[in-house]
Parts: structure tokens; C-alpha cells; sequence
């Protein structure tokens, strides 16, 4: 019954279709060539397969053209699907021009299917002979992703080989970030001054990697403070993070020995909007004028509003954010800025543990990669097209293939 | 006492806008004087830094107040010049013979109306002016209703009121079609297939001005107004790359750097960036909008900020031959 | 083992969905929008909280008498006001047939939208405009190397992008205007610069990623 | 008077008092960020309570049976037990899920799109400018490679910066601060056109000075 019911609609369909396509215009966007008459053209071959690398209900269909699209009135190619479990058939879509592959993804992994393609020329259906018969599938690898694979495992390789031999002892070398030691610089001169420390995690919620650097370097600050008795306040926008910013402050006054003088309102919830946020920081700014003022985290377009805010009290303001847009405004309004990556090591070198620094390394292997690609890609090219190389041209198209994330 | 003073002054103040004549505009000879009047108190505080004396924050907030609102009240028309990509647009449109189809875009949201709607205005009054029929859909979910309220706008000018417009003849909202960029793909084949009826649930068919309008081929110039994703970018990649139609845009700001590349490969015609775009393009079709009369506070207030510049780099200047001085 | 679950949980839920990113297999395709439905739930949850901090520290001043009770007093009231709108709107829209959203225009609610939190959030977003100034008047001095470029990109693309910069430079041929400045710097040293960026910042996502993963950071889960 | 005319005098009251602030801290300020603070914390938690509460918690459960969602619920629960001293650190674990799912997914995010699509980005750049060009665009391009190149070796930790290599570190640092100075008077024009708004909507809508 219900079969019958979808062919009958199927039926409706087509005929409504055709009727559309009956009274559609002629002439097209291309040029056409003199018109051949369509019994001169050949067959159009079709072949319908597992659309790969995907969550299944989905086939793929191509098919060539031997020239139907430029036959005068031509209308379109007309996708034809056969279930071949249960018999039914019906139309699946009409491509535009130029297009000779359809991806059908209404399809049940449950069943085996079998397409065939026609040209719509004057009202005309010149189909297909159908092709064999196909089931979609499930794959258990995006085939895509080989080189992020490689390339993701080589780098993480890496980061935990030198976390490794550091836990082992090894002695890593690491510079100096500039920015670090005005975090101790700051601190102190709060808790000289008497007065207290603002610290803002960013705007984001904890789904951020960059909240998370915030919290970290929250921990190590959080510790100095605790150890001198310097007031911390702390207004979030997001009542996760105040969550784990309270846990982050309260192991800090712990591990200082001092669980007592820890208060839950030091890490205070405001509000949700971006803006509200940002006028109660500016309010708090300029009735408790902290000494200090730490902006780290993702930010938006309040990080230049806060940071002037700030300086108009005069506290030493150090910043740290990886929105690449805002970096500006941080370097002109602040003492001193962690540019980009900088965020993500400070909380490993504040720490000073081995472990932690030995993934610094390990990021440093991803630039020195990103770096020798880069100039090999460069030098490929240039010999490749000077020289007309062949092997040349062979890593240049290696190095495309490689990078190409689809 | 210092309480006291800014209660007086506010005072002052709402006596003052009481009492002036609404709306305020004064003479071209007065916006001149106070204009130069601005230059000077520029050129004095660059002495009075010169002579180190610091100024404050609150006066570089006070000149940018003051360069912003002023303008509003000037009546002198600062030239325009109209930049070679907004020529572009402006020549393609031109050369439309009344009666030409449009499609026009709506990819963006209220956040980027501030720099789309007067581009948006502007263009709904040229093409209603030169009796162009306007086809409005959107990639964006509130597209359509930004064209709507552009379209509001501009049947109030009297001289479009009295061309008079009619929805489905002159003009029609197809709305939006979610789908991104496969919805223009798939226009290729069929406009009536991505949009089986309008916003205002009318089919397709029983819409006069979409009588025989099948695909881009019945389309003579689409005009894409954008402020991301999907937006200009993929109406030059499909619309123009498969379909050969002729793409003009209007982007914000921000966007525009990244279709520049379509212009000088002649694949974009023409293209209105940001506030700047609108104003320009207000000005190549001669009718004067909200975009131009932004000009004058955007060009004071820039003005401004890079005269600071310039302050704050005598001061350090001053501050350098004072310490060398003082070494000798 | 206090300490342990969460850090078995924050392994657990990190390599899953390091996998989920390659396995385009049931149930992994379907991690991420279960993981931001959670999210969007746990942060629904988690408002409470944020709420009650934020009644707490208010109902503490006013009960203290502190300096700025009434303010404080203040926020209560906007605060409840809102909140009653938004659930007297919502059920009221439950049982209406069809069903109505509490966000329609003509609710309580949206009255609060339109008329008081558009303009002072667009009003805050506005004053940026003074503090752009502020901070370029400060901040561009040529004090050294650094900053003169610093200086020198701003002023150029600033320049570019006003018709003041075509006045000035008009005369000169059409390369060497300062728009076409503007944008040469926009489009070549501003885009190395940004990339360099990123990739630094990619890679330090990657390795803050793996500390957290391993367990090596978890200052966010000790109390 | 109309419902319009309250609507904009609220309106200006409100924005005058927001703006106040940049003269100095004042009351006017502290009643309009009271009002701020409260009607937006207000808003964020009815838009939760209904949108993610009640359509996907609510709906999704009793309504669609995605009893998957429930797995939100026992997290988001746990969390709530924070208000409960005692049983406080099992909120924890809620915390420790959304960190390490959001490490997880991040990671591979950034490192596609940021590190492999922007080292992809310029090798495909410079590939483009020994292929041909005008000159304008080969020391564009030139360009692109030597500030990646030397930004790259900026963010290098494992050596320090002296000697050549310091130089070269050098050199990255001033591609930095020429790619701050762009963006920030990039965006100095979009900035004004912000407070203009906020100018003109006061000028016109409310005081009726402008037309």
C-alpha cells in the first residue's frame, strides 16, 4: 500500500516537473554550439558508489555527458534512484548546468540502491542505462584527514617526549618571556601598596583553551598573593569559570598554608553580557583602584575599554590574549602584553615545573616543521618554475597535498 | 565649589537646547569659523604640549565630542571623491536599461547595519528611481527584513513616493533560503525551486515580476550587499564563476579586504566598502543620504585622532631635547 | 580519589574527543552536538550559581549598610523585575495557542530588551570611540624601533581610509596614493604578521591541549 | 505622553549616563550600571532557563525522548551541589568533562585551521609570486614570507634571542607591531562610526536638533 502510494506520488512529481520543465525557456547562460540532434549523442554512463569518509546515508552518483548539455533544449540532468530491496523508484533531483555528480544523501544504509541519470531535452527523458548496484556505508576513518593524522601525531609526539625526558631529568633550555616577570613585578607592588589585585579571565566560558590559560596563570599569581595577603578580586562573566576560579584560588591559599583567609566573593558572578561585564569592571576600576590590573584570556572589543579604564588609575596592567584582533589595543594601552602563544607558555614557566616546560619544547618542533616547510615549499617552487624540475615539482605537490585540510 | 560649577553648566546646557531653533543648522560662513575655531584650539594645545604642558585625557575626549557632534549641525558640503571600485558599481548600474531585472542580496544582520543600510537605502533609491525591478533575497536569516526596512525608508522620499512602486511588479522579497552557498548553486537551474513562494507566502507563479524568471540568465546584474559568510565571496565563485552574471557588492569594513583579490581579477563589478563605500556611492548617484551625512563628523573625528598623534609625537620630541639638554 | 576522578574524567573526555575528530563512525559523529547541548544544559545549571553570588554579594551590602547600599538595591530590582517579565512571558506563551516565545516583540520582556539593554550595552560598545583616541594619542610615539612602525602602519592606514588621504595625496599616480598604502600594508605585512600569529597560537593550543589532557595541568580542579 | 516618547527619553537618560563615565566615576554611572548589571544578568538567565533549560533539556527529554541529554542534566546537577558544602567537589567533575572534552576539541580545531591552513596559506602565496606577477605583488609576497618566517622565530622559546638569531627575532617583532599598527587604525574608522550612532540617535531621535 504504502508503496503505491509513493509511486503515485512519484508520479504526481514527474509530471509536475516536466510540466515545469515543458514550459521552461530555451536559452541559457551558455553558448551553445549548433545544435546536434540528441540521437546522435551516446549513452551517458553512470556510476553510483559509497560517498567515502562520512557517517553513512549517503551515495554518490557520476555520470558523463557524450555533449546532452549542449543540445538547445536542454533543461537539466535528471537523477533517477531504484531501491532495489523493495523496488520502489523515484526522482531524486535535478542538477544545474555543468554538474555531473550528485550526492544523495536521503538514502537508508538498510538498502541497496541503483541510479540511473537522464537528460531532460525538450520535455524529452533520454535515460540512462542503470548503474550497479550500490549500499552506503559507514567509515571508521575520515580518509582526508591522513596528513592532519601525521603531522597531529608528530607534534604530539613530540610534546610528550619532552615532557617525558624532562620528568626523566633532562635539562631543557627555555628563554625568558618578558612579560613574566612584571607578573611578580605587579603582585608586588600591589601588596606594597596596600592595595588590590583585578583579575579578569577573559569573556569566554570554559569551552575556551584560552580561559583555561587564564585559570592556570590565575593559579600561580593566586599562590604569590596568598603568601603576601594581597586582596584579589575577581568578576566573571561566566558562572563556570567562576566555579573553577574559585577551586583554582582556593588550592592556591591551601597549598600556601593558609585555607582561612580564603573567601568564595573574592571570584564574584556579574553578568552574562559582554558589556554589562565590562561597565562593573570599569565601575570596580575606579571605586577600589587595584593596583594591579591582569587581563588573560579571550577578549573582544572590551579589551581596549578595561585597559584604558586602567590606565586612567594609574595600576600596572599586564595582558595576555590569542585574539589576534585585540593584540593591539592590549600592546598600546598595557605595560606589558603575552602576544598570542605567550599566554599558553606563561602558566608552564610560572609554574617552573619540568613536565610543564618539556611542552613548550614540544610546541617548539611544530614551529621549527611550520618554519622548514614553508621555506622548502618556497625553494621548491622557485627551482620547480625556473628549472621546470620534475622532482621539484613533486615536493611542491606533496607539501599542497599535505596542508590542504580539505 | 567645583560641585557647583557642573550643575551650572548643566543647566546652562538644557536651557541652551531648549531655547535653540529645532532643527539647528547653521550657516556655511559660521561652520566655516567653527571649524577654524577647532583648528585653533587644536594648534594650542600642540603649544601648549610643546611648552610641556601634558593635556589630560578628558580634553582628547572633549575634542572627540565635539568633533562628532558639530558636524551635524554644518551645512557645508565636503567634497566627495568616488573611489575607483565604487565607479565600477556606479557604471554597471548605469548602464541597466529601465526595466532590467536586479537581484539583490541581503547577506548580513542587524549588528553590520550601521554600514550596510545606508549602501542598502542607496541602492533601493537608485534602482526605483531608474524604474530597475528589484528581486530581494537572503543567504542571511534577517536579510530580508534589513531590505524591507530599507525599502520603508525609501518610499518615503517624495520623489520615489511619486513614481509610486508596486510590491510584485516593481519589486519583490523572495526572503531568506537557508543552505549557504548551495542555495546559488542551485539557482543556476531554478530560482523557483529555491524559493517556491515569497516572504509574503505568494507562489512564485502568480508574482508578475518573476513572470520568466528562470535562472541567472534572465538576471542582468546581481548586487550582493555582505558582511561574512555566505556573502561575496561565494556569489562571485558560483554566480559569476559558473553563471556568468555580473556581481556588484557592498561589504563592510572589515570584509572588504578579502574580496579586494575579485576586483583586480575583474571577477567583482564594483564594490562599496564600509561607511567610506556608502558615502561614495551616495555621491556617484547623486542622492545624498544618511551615509554623507556622516562624512563630515567621520572625517573631523579623524582628523582628530591623527592630530593627536601628531601632539603626542611633539611631546616626546620636546621631552628628548629637554634630556639631551640636560646631559650637555 | 577525590583527586583522581577528575583527572580520569578529563582524560577520558579530551582522547575521545581528539578521536571524535577522525572517526566520522556513529556515535563519534554525533560528539560535538552532544557536547554543546551539555554545555548549553551544565551552563544553565551553572547560572544559578552565578546568580546567587551575585544576590549574595548585593544582599551583604545592603545588610552591612555599606557605602553604596541602594545601588545595590538597585541591581535586586532590575534583577527580579527582568526575571519576572521573562517567566510570566514564558508560561504565558506555553499555553497560548500558537505558542509564543517570551523574546516576541510586545512582551514585558522584550520592553526591557529594547528600551533598556540595547542602549546601554550599544551606548558601553560606543564609548570604545573615546578610549580609541585616548589610547592613540599615548600610545603612537616613536619612542623606539618598535613602536615608530607601530606608529607609522597606524597612521598610514588610518590616513587611507578618510577622504583626507586622497586630498593629500590625489596629485600623486594611482599606486602611490595613501588608500593604495592602506591597503598594501593590510594585505601583505599585516597578513604575515597575523599568520605568524596563529600558527604560534595553534601550536600553543595544542600543547596547553596535551597538558591539560595528561593531567599535568589541573590547578581548575584542586581545591 | 506615548509610549515612544518614554521609550527615547529612557533611552537618552540611559546612554547619557553610560557616557558620563568617561568624564569621571559619578552616580549617574553607578544607577545606570546598576540597572545594566541587573537587567542583563536578568536576561542571560531567563534566555537560559528557556533556551537551554526547558527547549533543549525539557523538550528534548520528555518530549523527544533524546535521553542522551540526561547525561547534561546528572552534570549539570552535580554542579548545583556546590550550594551543598559537604558534597561541594563533585562539581568537579562537571568541570573536569567540559575541560577535557573542550582540550580535546580545540586542539584539533586550531591545529587544522590555524596551523595547517595558514602554513598551507603561505606556501601557496609565495608559490604564486615566482610563478609571475608585477612587482607590486612579488615584494608583497616576498614580504609575506619573511614576516611569517621571523614572526615564527619570535615565538621560538628553546633559544635565545642574541646573536643572529636574536636578530632575526628582531626583525619578527617589527613585523608584529606593523601588523598592530594596521589593525588598530584599521579599525579607529568603524569605532567612530559607533559613537556617531549613539550621537546622532541623541541629536535626532530625542533632542530633534538634526533633522
Amino acid at each position: 500500500m504504502l508503496a503505491l502510494l509513493r509511486i503515485a506520488k512519484s508520479i504526481v512529481f514527474i509530471s509536475s516537473l516536466l510540466f515545469v520543465i515543458s514550459i521552461l525557456p530555451t536559452h541559457s547562460v551558455y553558448s551553445r554550439d549548433t545544435s546536434p540532434s540528441s540521437s546522435d549523442l551516446g549513452p551517458i554512463t553512470v556510476r553510483a558508489f559509497d560517498t567515502d569518509n562520512d557517517a553513512g546515508g549517503s551515495i554518490t552518483v557520476e555520470w558523463d555527458d557524450p555533449g546532452y548539455e549542449r543540445l538547445s533544449g536542454f533543461a537539466g540532468f535528471l537523477v533517477w534512484r531504484t531501491n532495489t530491496l523493495t523496488g520502489t523508484s523515484d526522482s531524486v533531483e535535478v542538477t544545474p548546468f555543468g554538474t555531473r555528480t550528485y550526492d544523495d544523501r536521503s538514502v537508508s544504509d538498510d538498502s541497496t540502491y541503483s541510479y540511473s541519470v537522464a537528460a531532460l531535452v525538450n520535455g524529452e527523458r533520454l535515460m540512462s542505462t542503470p548503474s550497479m548496484q550500490v549500499r552506503s556505508s559507514k567509515q571508521w576513518f575520515d580518509g582526508r584527514l591522513t596528513w592532519v593524522l601525521i603531522l597531529g601525531l608528530i607534534i604530539c609526539g613530540a610534546v610528550i617526549y619532552f615532557i617525558e625526558s624532562a620528568k626523566r631529568g633532562t635539562k631543557l633550555f627555555l628563554r625568558r618571556i618578558a612579560g613574566l616577570e612584571a607578573i611578580d613585578e605587579a603582585v608586588g607592588r600591589a601588596t606594597e601598596m596596600g592595595r588590590p589585585i583585578l583579575f579578569v579571565a577573559g569573556i569566554q566560558d570554559m569551552d575556551d583553551v584560552q580561559t583555561i590559560a587564564g585559570l592556570t596563570i590565575l593559579g600561580s599569581i593566586a599562590r604569590t598573593v596568598a603568601e603576601y595577603d594581597t586582596k584579589i578580586n575577581m568578576p566573571v562573566r561566566a558562572s563556570l569559570v567562576m566555579t573553577a576560579a574559585r577551586e583554582t584560588i582556593k588550592h592556591a591559599y591551601v597549598t600556601a598554608g593558609r585555607p582561612d583567609a580564603y573567601n568564595d566573593d573574592m571570584v564574584h558572578y556579574v553578568t552574562d553580557e559582554q558589556f554589562g561585564f565590562v561597565a562593573a569592571v570599569d565601575g570596580i576600576m575606579v571605586r577600589e583602584r587595584p593596583a594591579a590590573c591582569f587581563f588573560l584570556g579571550a577578549f573582544f572589543a572590551e579589551s581596549l575599554i578595561m585597559a584604558e579604564t586602567g590606565n586612567s588609575i594609574g595600576a600596572i596592567q599586564v595582558a595576555g590574549t590569542a585574539m589576534p584582533a585585540q593584540l593591539p589595543f592590549f600592546v598600546a594601552a598595557c605595560d606589558y602584553t603575552l602576544i598570542g602563544e605567550e599566554l599558553f607558555a606563561a602558566s608552564a614557566y610560572l609554574s617552573g615545573e619540568p613536565r610543564q616546560l618539556g611542552s613548550l619544547k614540544g610546541a617548539d618542533v611544530g614551529k621549527a616543521i611550520a618554519m622548514i616547510v614553508i621555506l622548502v615549499g618556497v625553494i621548491a617552487t622557485t627551482i620547480a618554475s625556473a628549472w621546470n624540475s620534475e622532482s621539484m615539482l613533486w615536493i611542491e605537490n606533496l607539501l599542497r597535498q599535505m596542508f590542504s585540510t580539505g | 565649589m567645583n560641585k557647583y560649577y557642573s550643575w551650572l553648566i548643566l543647566a546652562a546646557l538644557i536651557i541652551v537646547v531648549a531655547i535653540l531653533p529645532k532643527p539647528l543648522v547653521i550657516s556655511p560662513t559660521a561652520s566655516v569659523i567653527v571649524t577654524i575655531l577647532l583648528g585653533i584650539a587644536l594648534v594650542w594645545v600642540l603649544v601648549l604640549t610643546i611648552r610641556g604642558h601634558l593635556i589630560g585625557r578628558r580634553v582628547v575626549f572633549l575634542f572627540i565630542g565635539a568633533s562628532l557632534t558639530l558636524p551635524f549641525f554644518m551645512n557645508f558640503e565636503m567634497p566627495i571623491k568616488v573611489s575607483p571600485e565604487v565607479k565600477i558599481l556606479y557604471d554597471a548600474l548605469a548602464k541597466l536599461p529601465p526595466g532590467s531585472k536586479v537581484l539583490a542580496a541581503f547577506d548580513y544582520d542587524p549588528p553590520s547595519a550601521p554600514e550596510l543600510q545606508p549602501q542598502a537605502d542607496a541602492f533601493m533609491a537608485y534602482a526605483f528611481k531608474h524604474d530597475l525591478k528589484v528581486i530581494i533575497m537572503g543567504l542571511w536569516p534577517q536579510g530580508p527584513q534589513q531590505a524591507n526596512m530599507s525599502i520603508d525608508k525609501v518610499l518615503q522620499y517624495p520623489e520615489i513616493r511619486a513614481k509610486n512602486p508596486k510590491y510584485g511588479v516593481d519589486y519583490v522579497n523572495l526572503g531568506f533560503q537557508s543552505g549557504n552557498e548551495f542555495v546559488i548553486q542551485r539557482m543556476g537551474s531554478s530560482f523557483r525551486g529555491m524559493f517556491p513562494r515569497d516572504i509574503y507566502n505568494t507562489d512564485y507563479d502568480k508574482i508578475p515580476l518573476l513572470n520568466g524568471v528562470e535562472n541567472f540568465s534572465n538576471i542582468d546584474f546581481v548586487f550582493n550587499l555582505s558582511s561574512g559568510y555566505p556573502g561575496t565571496v561565494e556569489w562571485v565563485q558560483i554566480a559569476v564563476d559558473r553563471y556568468g552574471v555580473k556581481v556588484g557588492a557592498g561589504n563592510t569594513a572589515v570584509q572588504a579586504p578579502s574580496v579586494y583579490p575579485y576586483l583586480s581579477s575583474r571577477k567583482l563589478t564594483g564594490l562599496a566598502g564600509g561607511m567610506s563605500g556608502a558615502w561614495q556611492f551616495e555621491q556617484a548617484t547623486q542622492q545624498p543620504g544618511k551615509a554623507s551625512t556622516y562624512v563630515l563628523p567621520q572625517t573631523f573625528s579623524h582628523t582628530v585622532v591623527i592630530a593627536f598623534i601628531i601632539i603626542g609625537n611633539a611631546a616626546l620630541m620636546v621631552s628628548y631635547r629637554r634630556s639631551k639638554r640636560g646631559e650637555a | 580519589m577525590k583527586r583522581e576522578i577528575p583527572l580520569i574524567i578529563t582524560f577520558v573526555a579530551g582522547v575521545a574527543f581528539v578521536l571524535q575528530y577522525f572517526i566520522p563512525h556513529y556515535p563519534f559523529n554525533r560528539f560535538e552536538n552532544i557536547f554543546s547541548d551539555w554545555f548549553a544544559i551544565v551552563g544553565a545549571f551553572a547560572i544559578w550559581l552565578g546568580a546567587l553570588s551575585l544576590m549574595k554579594l548585593c544582599l551583604l551590602n545592603i545588610s552591612k549598610k555599606s557605602h553604596d547600599w541602594p545601588i545595590s538595591l538597585l541591581i535586586i530590582i532590575s534583577f527580579l523585575s527582568i526575571v519576572i517579565a521573562g517567566a510570566i512571558d514564558g508560561f504565558h506563551g506555553l499555553n497560548s495557542v500558537p505558542a509564543t516565545s517570551f523574546r516576541d516583540p510586545g512582551t514585558n520582556f522584550d520592553w526591557f530588551y529594547q528600551n533598556v539593554y540595547t542602549p546601554l550595552s550599544s551606548t558601553m560598545f560606543a564609548i570604545l570611540a573615546f578610549f580609541v583616541a585616548s589610547a592613540s594619542y599615548r600610545a603612537f610615539r616613536a619612542r623606539n624601533t618598535a613602536a615608530t612602525l607601530l606608529l607609522v602602519s597606524a597612521f598610514f592606514v588610518m590616513i587611507g581610509r578618510v577622504p583626507l588621504g586622497d586630498y593629500l595625496s590625489g596629485w600623486l599616480p594611482e599606486r602611490m596614493q595613501f588608500s593604495q598604502w592602506a591597503n598594501w600594508l593590510m594585505a601583505f605585512p599585516n597578513t604575515a604578521g597575523q599568520r605568524a600569529v596563529m600558527i604560534g597560537i595553534a601550536l600553543g593550543t595544542v600543547s596547553t591541549s596535551l597538558r591539560i589532557i595528561l593531567g599535568i595541568e589541573r590547578s581548575h580542579l584542586e581545591g | 505622553m506615548d509610549g515612544a516618547v518614554i521609550s527615547t527619553w529612557l533611552a537618552a537618560l540611559l546612554t547619557l549616563g553610560i557616557m558620563s563615565f568617561v568624564y569621571k566615576d559619578n552616580l549617574y554611572y553607578k544607577i545606570c550600571e546598576a540597572i545594566f548589571i541587573g537587567i542583563s544578568a536578568g536576561y542571560w538567565f531567563i534566555t537560559y532557563f528557556w533556551d537551554s533549560l526547558y527547549r533543549i533539556a525539557w523538550i528534548g527529554v520528555v518530549h523527544e525522548g533524546r535521553y542522551v541529554l540526561l547525561g547534561g542534566v546528572v552534570l549539570g546537577a552535580m554542579m548545583l551541589m556546590r550550594l551543598f558544602g559537604k558534597i561541594g567537589w563533585i562539581a568537579r567533575w562537571p568541570l573536569a568533562f567540559i575541560v577535557g572534552a573542550t582540550a580535546g576539541l580545540k586542539m584539533m580545531v586550531y591545529f587544522t585551521t590555524n596551523a595547517m591552513a595558514q602554513i598551507h596559506g603561505t606556501v601557496d602565496d609565495t608559490m604564486v609570486a615566482f610563478g609571475g606577477g608585477d612587482l607590486y605583488d612579488l615584494i608583497g609576497r616576498l614580504v609575506i614570507l619573511i614576516g611569517t618566517v621571523t614572526g615564527l622565530i619570535y615565538f621560538y622559546f628553546s633559544k635565545e634571542h642574541k646573536g643572529l638569531f636574536g636578530g632575526v627575532a628582531k626583525v619578527g617583532t617589527w613585523f608584529l607591531m606593523i601588523t598592530f599598527g594596521a589593525s588598530f587604525g584599521y579599525t579607529v574608522m568603524s569605532r567612530m562610526s559607533l559613537l556617531l550612532g549613539r550621537i546622532e540617535f541623541l541629536l535626532t531621535d530625542w533632542l530633534k536638533l538634526v533633522k
